[in-house]
């Protein structure tokens, strides 16, 4: 076995009070141990009580309406702005919500092939034959596939880093790879499979110095460490809510305000228009250029009693909390005979993200996934659409175990404890 | 009754019979601009002095709510023959008070019928109508002192 | 003063009492009355507690675990999607969850873009020069916007059908405006302004017959009618959540099977995908392959709840209900002296938005909004995002007031007494 | 204890001990069939008589969980040397078995050693882990029947 378990910086018993789930059994009465955050993190009562109160009080359509309750609608869903600008140090009119990160990826791509039918403020934007897109090896599909397909519009090459062994970017050839034709570089901060953190602010100096725009998919940060969107040094930023104990249906894009404001708009329709005519319509500034339509006024509103509760605890002690977890089960799954990590080993520049395979008698990653299931621990497995790092590795798929601020170590024990149990029911 | 402290009796003067409307010859800048929420729009247009230094003349026209058109109404009377750092001064002025939240007490000094608009500040929805003409004042003054070609152009006041 | 008030179809009372929110009180303990649910309705308990309980048992990622949360999660959700499904007469794989309306008209607008450089099958989406895209002057910005956007990519042409005074569709000269140059015919089912409902069979039958697309907005017509997706001759139709009982965040676009199968994604990213390789990804069937990312998963099933409530009225008892205030309003309001209804002045082919202006001593509807706002009365000025149809009728904006289930002849006499209180207060 | 009940003895035994693995030659019809959620992926490839009546062959190659690889295993037992319109039959049965949500009461006669998958139904992720080499099967039958080229061509089962 591994090392013995770490005193905690969080009172988890405190934190899981506020997320009744937890205390739910599963699978014929097994207590629910919930290691999946990484593909969508539980909600405390706070922000289930924020969206209902909303509701219940406040319903109308923001923006639109004079009435008493359109002005307290607009002003609850411009407040939960500022919280989510002040909590990523950014301005408000920086921040535009999306339905999710995906969109918020999509979202500059689109804007980018738009700009070649859009006016001259938009020229630097445009990219097509023998301009380069960079990506890396480890993209989840949201950061992968709308790449692959601005380039399929406009004629634009894919290009990307790939992974050495220990599962970070490999980075020898980061001269070859980000030219004068890079125009963007799109990558991943922690990665959702490896754990891996890239070093986001070098290679963004590498992709600035020729004149690329940077795209940072932030999925896996922000709900789990510090994060100042100036500091990252990207240009745009985008993630989701329903990983920061937010509701599902919102997401965040952050861009900085001279691009954003020069950009072609992407959905069209209410709300982000200036003048609308028969004949042709002009556009709002950002924010507002880029949200098309009633908003996800709710779940705005969700996300802004997400962010006081992360604020509350503490984005540090988050931090802090998941790295002794880490470390802890990293240690720990490592010394099982025949589990390999993959990802990397050490607990340095490495996020809660514990992806591994069985090798020894091969038990495949779903059916160890079972196992624990039926254990009631809830992991995820296959691909994590990030089907690219599966092939790089060469094994068909991984179990992966994602930590919050409300896991403590005896979910991780009994992850452990789980996988042996697969080991002993799998023996040939 | 709140509606009424919206309403000021001044405000529905200058609604009924508003000051300075009806576009000027000649004029050295001009700015049309749009609340796109709910269509209101106002066209300004301001004629500076040689040196830059006067606002001579300030007309508009444009159709709106009371609020945008009193206000504008008075803009005129606040604005037209001052110089221009003192009609920006008040601009300020009045864009601080309008978007104080009430919370904001207004200098009567600088504002005159100005302050009137102070309840304006407690209706979010209405802060946008009680800028429009001020916001497009700012726009076609900038655009006179860059002696920019004065042609009309649309801007929705934000 | 108008005809006597009717007896209505549904118990409102009973109804009311399932929307807390309409007992609160605004601008100084005036009780509410809400005429705002042409630009969002209330919710009943009944969705909030489907989303509450959601969150609190079965909150995880869908179809992307293999653990027991997972597994209910995608339960819920794709139940959700069967009953919707049901709803409007369509197959379950036929529905693709959007984030709005607006999202859905933009998806259709940008598939069609795309399919110019996508494979063979995508052929018939393909728009160009010469090519038309015909819409009307009574649009919503949602359905005319990325149209206008979607010339401006491809290079295709904006027709459109004006209105009548009366404001109907002036159809007189309908063969010259859809013509073999025609590719898709874009339209309103029921206009958020008007309240005129258009006879979309019959102009859905002529745009087939040129071998046209139709793409209906059934915003205003499925919350509020009996609805077929296939009686209503259109191939897709788009339509909110927030409008019909449901969530903020969630919207529907019905596709006809084949269509969306041949259609190139819009939205790319995760859980929309078949096989992806650095080199290039292949996508899932339909609904899917327009679903990227972590959807709205809670608003999908909220929605699911807003529809099991409606489906238990009865729409037909909603519609009836609505036509019974719609006559009652019309009456009451043209009575008025100096007022004028924009819109269909008869209840025939019509529905509950009954939009005015005070003519006679010239009231700006935004000025009369806030007379009845001072009242408790909360209706909408402005130009609804269809700014067109103020344009048409020569008017800045209007004051329109819309009705649902909840609304009761007593909040069309508050109404009317705040119209009249507004030409007191506004007297020269 | 459900997870027994997932993972029969039987399920087990083909999975540790798979018969007809290994692609083989000559077939009149392959497919690839890939599970977009977790990436299993399997090819399969049959070989009908002349006629196109009979599966003469069936073998298959991929990688996969227990559950995909041991029902690819039961598929070759169940299908080879049978009628083709046999196989599609149990094939059918199978289907109609793994989708029923546990409510379904499979036809041992028609379903053999497939019968120990019943408890795979109860368990939604898994069915298109129990459904792959099945899918793959119907689709290679209807490619040789087609007289298709036979070519590899990715398809996701759906
Ligand atoms: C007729 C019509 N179409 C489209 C929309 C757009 O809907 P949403 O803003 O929910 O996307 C609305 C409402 O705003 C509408 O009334
Ligand atoms: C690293 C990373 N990027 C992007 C995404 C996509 O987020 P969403 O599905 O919420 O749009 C995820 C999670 O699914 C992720 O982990």
């Amino acid at each position: 076995m591994g090392a013995p378990a770490p005193e905690l910086t969080l009172d988890v018993e405190r934190i899981r009070a506020d997320f009744p789930i937890l205390q739910r059994t599963v699978r014929d009465g097994h207590q629910l141990v919930y290691l999946d955050s990484g593909a969508t993190s539980q909600k405390p009562v706070q922000v289930l009580d924020a969206e209902r109160s909303y509701y219940l009080r406040h319903n109308a359509a923001v923006h639109r309406g004079a009435h008493q309750l359109a002005e307290e609608a607009t002003d609850l869903y411009e407040g939960a702005r500022a919280k989510i600008a002040a909590f990523i140090g950014a301005r408000d009119n920086e921040v535009v919500f999306t339905k999710n990160a995906t969109e918020g990826l999509n979202l500059v791509a689109y804007s980018m092939s738009n700009a070649a039918t859009s006016g001259p403020e938009a020229a630097r934007f445009v990219v097509g034959p023998g301009d380069e897109i960079v990506v890396t090896e480890m993209e989840h599909h949201a950061n992968l596939v709308p790449w692959q397909q601005l380039c399929q519009r406009t004629g634009a090459t894919l290009r990307w880093f790939g992974l050495t062994d220990e599962g970070r970017l490999d980075l020898s050839d980061v001269d070859s790879v980000i030219t004068e034709r890079t125009k963007l570089v799109a990558l991943v901060h922690q990665s959702n499979v490896l754990g891996t953190v890239n070093p986001v602010a070098e290679i963004a100096a590498k992709a600035h110095k020729v004149g690329a725009l940077v795209v940072l998919d932030a999925c896996q940060s922000v709900p789990h460490m510090p994060f100042d969107v100036v500091e990252s040094g990207a240009d745009f930023v985008a993630f989701s809510g329903h990983k920061m104990l937010g509701p599902t249906g919102v997401g965040v894009l952050w861009g900085r305000y001279d691009l954003l404001a020069a950009m072609p708009p992407f959905l069209t329709g209410g709300s982000m228009i200036e003048v609308v005519r028969m004949e042709g319509t002009t556009f709002a500034a950002p924010p507002q250029r880029f949200e098309a339509g009633v908003p996800n006024i709710a779940q705005v509103i969700g996300l802004g009693a997400a962010v006081d509760y992360l604020t509350e605890v503490g984005m540090a002690n988050v931090a802090e909390h998941e790295k002794q977890l880490t470390a802890y089960a990293l240690d720990a799954v490592e010394s099982l005979p025949g589990v390999r990590v993959i990802g990397p080993p050490t607990n340095v520049a490495r996020g809660g993200a514990v992806s591994f395979v069985v090798v020894v008698d091969g038990i495949h990653p779903h059916d160890v996934g079972q196992v624990l299931d039926d254990q009631g621990v809830e992991v995820r497995v296959g691909h994590h659409c990030a089907w690219p790092i599966v092939r790089r590795f060469n094994i068909p798929a991984t179990t992966r175990a994602t930590f919050y601020l409300y896991n403590s170590t005896e979910d991780i024990d009994a992850l452990v404890a789980g996988i042996e149990r697969a080991q002993r029911f799998f023996k040939p | 009754m709140k509606m009424e402290s919206l309403y000021q009796e001044i405000i529905l003067d200058h609604y009924k019979h508003p000051h300075g409307r009806g576009l000027k010859d000649p004029y050295s800048g001009e700015a049309h601009h749009v609340n796109p929420t709910c269509g209101d729009e106002l066209t300004v247009r301001v004629q500076l002095s040689a040196d830059g230094s006067v606002v001579e003349e300030l007309s508009y026209e444009g159709q709106g709510c009371s609020i945008s058109q009193a206000s504008a109404s008075v803009l005129h009377d606040l604005v037209a023959g001052q110089p221009v750092m003192d009609a920006m001064a008040v601009g300020d002025e009045f864009q601080r008070m309008i978007g104080g939240r009430g919370t904001v007490e207004p200098d009567e000094e600088v504002l005159g019928d100005g302050v009137a608009f102070a309840g304006v500040a407690k209706y979010p929805a209405r802060v946008k109508c009680a800028l429009l003409g001020w916001m497009a004042f700012k726009d076609a003054t900038a655009r006179a002192v860059a002696g920019a070609d004065a042609s009309t152009s649309t801007e929705a006041t934000r």
